[in-house]
């Protein structure tokens, strides 16, 4: 057993945390929650010249042959800063291409991302907002050649400046809901209507609602087998909640250190607010928890790496993190007593993305679901 | 023992439905504090209050010749819950003045105060919302360590200083403020005096302190040679600590049937929204709002608990701090269990509840966003249970 | 509204406690445990001396016509005191005796009772160990002017010393499983066939398992109607589950002020550890969830008192004393550091009776699901 | 990053499975400190103790001419997850001798020592258990405030005192005691120093405390003119205290591993029990079942973190308070957890655990009953909390 990071990765680690300390800042931040892109395309192009988009592509594509772990060292720095970027949407939907994509598609599409030229997102939530199968209503009729979309995704994060989504639709209606899924993708620029809104969150995180109407797509453009979309929606899953997970333990454990530095130098009473037992205990049992949340989660990403998935572990990581970063945010901003509550203060950032987080690929109680499924079976 | 309402109570409860659903737009649901941060918001909630003046329930339990019509606190509790549960607003003009300026002044006012601002209260009109100073940025929960200066020249009052986290200040027409006026008394509790100032003197800055979800509730206020009569000076110069230890008592008393209200109501919403989703079929929702359910009733009982002693007459001691930290408790479990129950639709910003994705009016969210920074604006939950522990349970100090 | 008990329930109060507190001490409660009947005779005659079991009754039975709120007045005060005897399920029977009984029943079971003569218990739960209808399987089989009972009973409290029991029986099979249940009064003396087993508990609170082996019932001795006896049960269950919550609130008192008691004197790094926030921090905690759950509870009888019970409110209290009663006793006993352990203190005691309370008239899940009916009702 | 066990500790694993499976009566299942209770188990566990000791395990980080055979820190966990799983009885022998004399010994003992003590604890033998004394009455949290003085005249040591809490005391041949011998030493962290005593000695007096539930795990064990010769004296006279906060994370850090390999039994036979009653059928099981198996398996990788951190030669800070108080949490939601499930049936005294009313051969309701003690037994979670606090999270002290 090695809980530690090898010598290349803590060379990433350091190399992401002194990027972003350096091009994100807290103000950054801010700033482009009021952006209407929601993103630097500087310091996107700059991620791409660090070649972070390609880190887990093979050489051909592009990609520096990196694995799962560099990527989920990457992104738990990137919850750390809370960036705001379609890398996330990005590169899970670049590794849905390389798992189920066609060597066309991956010599196609890859090599793009990897440069930066390209900003991909998932269009996956309908209005049930859930993950269930049974809440994917969008149709896709089949039309000679073609395919017609009729329908309307939610929270679809970054649609507004992306090229392609990776849209799942029904192709057709079978008993089991998670049949007859189909995965399309959908290039943007070429295709007439899409019309794309961006839903007004508290956190400013570009999450927009897509609407279909007659969208026409190739058949070429299917990823993966007709009707088997499902297997790539859950391989989606799988790998987005493990990431997800990740950025949220970068952002728990950022929101420990700002808390612990002011309980350090607050005064209250002549003494720091850290030296009294209901803050110093507070800290401690956040502290604890975010510890075993984050091995939970490494091992979690450990073992999709490896090659054996484990939906138990990946269950047990999200329905941690959920609980634990929230948890972490709400006693943050207590800990900073009413400066905790003010615009200036950086808790509040976090506090604001813990929804977002939540329900990004399961909220809780799917994931209890899934546990109890998986001790079932054992 | 008795559980229930008199007549007159019940008949006044009635009396205020009725008024929400006149005076209210349909399906109007706020969360406390909220309607100080938009201008719109304010002046509806100012329009309400003019209202609620004229109704005689404003400043209800106060005596007649104040403007009140000597209510008892029955009726006091049950237009607070009722207040709570429909979102009215302006119920509290900015809290301050109704909730405890208004029996300060009547129990350490001179008479001159006592005619000046009462009735100004009482009648719900702009002039008479008030501020509260009290905290500052090196005295939070250590209330008795603040450094604002109040310097005696002749006839009046030099104040110069810097309060901060003072709620509805943009809003406000006068300011309670706390200062030392005796530097070298040798307790730090010594020191302090409560003053009155126009908001509109010379030196009084007003500066913004928008918090994280975009609301304007908080300021900071600066007093830069801000000169006030001596007449300003509420009671014994220096005693102003005991003073607001007692205001302090009826702050947190009637915020108690105000909250709970509240949280009935968002109890409410969250069941009918269920309903209505077919949500409530799924074991877990439904495990969550039962425990919800547990904890609203014990609220209600615990603030009518105290509403009851006070009604026998007896002074409130670890009361208020106990039903501040189970409303807290509460409201947190609302806005957790709340947007849990609502999923992806939570994310939506309150502040554009209007907006087609918005749930229950975005009443959730927002009490999400706030919750944290509510129960930290009347002091901590740690100062909050070391009051429970020394007066309720008789413990030693312990800070 | 208020809060207040009237003059004379305060005197009530008060002479129960004085005279628990000089019969009932801690080591009376431990040597009672040890005894084989579990129960201490002398003090139950006084206890009838002083007419606590006809607290109920209306005079022509021998009672003193008091109410429901002066008989949790006196459960409450024994929760305080843990006081071991077959009070509870007496009087319990005792009230259902008196609502589904016929004149003859009652004038010939009420007035012993009054006299302290007769002790009676509740054969209700069998092997499912829950409270609901399908759990009943003990078989009431008619036979000219009887009925043949076959089954087994578990938790029958104090079946050893029983001079009556009222045992819920099923007399037929119907499709709703409330439908075709019976209860009967059974007099211990006068059957054959009846074999009472003590259960080793950890409280040895002598719960009994009691197996019916052809035990012949008189028809004379059904209460209320045949098949209709979910009705009784359901009378008992709320009626229960008020006095057990009473019971409760009582002891959990008596457990805070133990802690509290304690936290006062210990002194540990020279100061009173009750002066460390993170133990006075919890006793606030615990104070105040006490005194919520015994308004709850007291509004619970409150309703059934002026005979509009509530089961929205029984089961609030009920699932809520459930988790602050046990709460209460875990950090009662963490305060108290390792004495709190040991056989001499009293906390201890208490902590021993947290799970026969518990699942007595209901877990905490299933007055979790009640509430749920009830607010879908609403 | 690999977070597998090497082949080396798989086959171990499965030595000690089959060892388990041989050894051990169908069914077998127990509660750490249990075993020391009644004279049946604990003549049991010695009787493993030896079995062990052949096989090399019983202290098989040790090196191998104290009669350890130097396993690696992961052989141990593996070891220590094992027996916790199985219920091994006798892996600690009373747990001092094992877990902390030992090592402390190699550490600080004498040349003598170590050859007279470590071969004894290494053979499993009755004369090779331990007791630990530092708690007395004023000195639990407090541990620097002890009283027991140990007074040196010419070549012995005179000890008179009383320690209390001393798990094992009624089954240990040897006593590690913690006595004052500088009583007017500045500080009280510098009067301290530890001694090997003969629990045979003229003057000890074990004097049992049982339990609230039946159990007799502690004892109070007084001195009185107890005679040790000079020899006893362990490491340097007045350095006892800093060589026991050495030792105590020795403590700590071996028990994290049995812990964990305990808690995922329990959590294992609870899933076992839920599916055969089809209770895991019910929707409340499989969440509480759920929510388990996230601690149980947070348990594990935190443990493994610890062993990580010492297999690479460094000194665990806070690791095994953390450890230790997520090992209580689990515990505690086990116990409370685990009795919902089993409900009445949970009533069952563990001590007639084979009744026929008993599940799980009682091991759910002995957790439940002795949970608070254990978690008492080595430093409260609020002295753990503070540990934590300060040296993983650089606060200021808290007490």
């Amino acid at each position: 057993m090695d809980f530690d990071l090898s010598g290349d990765q803590k060379i990433l680690q350091t190399s992401v945390r002194e990027f972003l300390n350096k091009e994100c800042s807290k103000d950054k931040v801010r700033e482009l929650e009021e952006d209407e892109r929601g993103y630097d395309i500087e310091m996107w192009k700059k991620m791409a010249e660090l070649e972070w988009m390609g880190v887990v592509f093979p050489e051909e594509y592009g990609g520096t042959e990196g694995d799962f772990i560099d990527l989920m060292i990457l992104v738990e720095e990137m919850g750390r800063y809370i960036l705001p970027s379609p890398f996330f949407s990005t590169i899970l939907s670049s590794l849905s291409i390389l798992e189920y994509g066609d060597e066309g598609q991956k010599e196609k599409f890859l090599p793009k991302i990897a440069k930066g030229e390209e900003i991909w997102t998932l269009a996956l939530m309908e209005s049930s907002v859930t993950y269930e199968a049974s809440g994917i209503k969008l149709r896709a009729i089949p039309e000679k050649e073609e395919y017609i979309l009729e329908g309307t995704k939610l929270f679809v994060p970054y649609a507004h400046v992306a090229d392609r989504l990776l849209v799942v639709a029904r192709t057709s209606e079978e008993k089991n809901p998670k049949d007859g899924i189909t995965v399309f993708i959908v290039d943007v620029a070429k295709t007439k209507g899409l019309e794309v809104e961006v839903i007004p969150t508290a956190a400013h995180d570009k999450q927009c609602e897509v609407r279909f109407d007659h969208v026409k797509v190739s058949k070429d453009n299917v990823l993966g087998d007709v009707g088997r979309g499902w297997d790539v929606v859950n391989f989606i899953i799988q790998r987005g909640a493990v990431l997800k997970c990740a950025e949220m333990v970068g952002g728990a454990q950022a929101v420990l250190e700002m808390a612990n530095d002011y309980a350090k130098e607050r005064v209250q009473f002549d003494r720091p607010i850290g030296s009294f037992q209901a803050i110093q205990h507070k800290l401690a049992d956040m502290f604890t928890e975010i510890e075993g949340l984050r091995y939970l989660v490494y091992e979690a990403a450990w073992m999709i790496n490896v090659g054996s998935p484990s939906d138990l572990l990946i269950s047990m990581g999200k329905a941690k993190a959920n609980e634990v970063y929230q948890r972490t945010c709400i006693e943050g901003i207590r800990i900073h007593g009413a400066i905790g509550f003010t615009r200036e203060e950086d808790v509040g950032l976090y506090y604001l993305r813990t929804k977002a987080a939540e329900f990004a690929f399961g909220d809780t109680d799917s994931h209890r679901k899934q546990i109890a499924i998986e001790l079932e079976r054992s | 023992m008795d559980f229930k309402f008199g007549e007159k109570e019940e008949a006044l409860r009635e009396e205020i439905r009725e008024f929400a659903r006149e005076e209210l737009p349909p399906g109007w649901l706020t969360v406390m504090l909220e309607e100080e941060s938009r201008d719109e918001d304010w002046a509806f909630a100012m329009s309400i209050s003019k209202k609620l003046s004229e109704r005689g329930w404003l400043t209800m339990s106060w005596p007649e010749e104040y403007g009140g019509k000597g209510a008892s606190l029955w009726e006091q509790l049950v237009y607070l819950e009722e207040s709570g549960y429909w979102g009215i607003p302006g119920t509290m003009m900015g809290i301050s003045g109704v909730a405890w300026v208004g029996p300060s002044l009547m129990m350490y006012g001179s008479e001159e105060q006592k005619e000046k601002y009462l009735p100004l209260i009482a009648s719900g009109e702009p002039d008479g919302v008030w501020c509260t100073g009290y905290s500052e940025p090196n005295a939070g929960s250590d209330f008795a360590n603040i450094q604002t200066r109040a310097v005696r020249e002749e006839d009046e009052y030099v104040i110069n200083g810097q309060k901060t986290w003072t709620s509805a200040a943009h809003r406000a027409r006068w300011c309670w403020l706390a200062a030392v006026t005796n530097p070298n008394a040798p307790k730090k509790h010594q020191r302090i005096s409560v003053l009155i100032v126009d908001m509109k003197s010379k030196g009084v800055t007003v500066n913004p302190l928008v918090n994280y979800a975009g609301y304007h509730i908080f300021n900071e206020v600066f007093f830069d040679d801000v000169r006030v009569p001596e007449s300003s000076l509420v009671g014994e110069e220096n005693r102003g600590w005991y003073q607001l230890m007692t205001s302090l008592a009826y702050e947190r008393g009637s915020l108690g049937p105000s909250g709970y209200g509240y949280n009935k109501r968002i109890l409410d919403e969250l069941v009918r929204y269920a309903k209505e989703t077919n949500l409530f079929q799924k074991h877990e929702i439904r495990c969550k709002l039962a425990d919800m359910a547990i904890e609203v009733e014990m609220q209600r009982m615990l603030v009518s608990q105290t509403t009851w002693k006070m009604s026998k007459g007896e002074m409130p001691t670890y009361e208020p701090s106990r039903d501040k930290v189970f409303n807290d408790k509460v409201q947190e479990r609302l806005a957790i269990t709340g947007t849990e129950i609502l999923g992806a639709y939570s994310q939506i910003d309150p502040l554009h509840r209007d907006s087609r994705w918005s749930k229950l009016r975005g009443c959730v969210e927002s009490l999400y966003w706030l919750f944290p920074g509510i129960s930290i604006s009347a002091g901590t939950d740690e100062i909050e249970k070391n009051i429970i522990g020394q007066f309720g349970l008789g413990l030693p100090k312990s800070y």
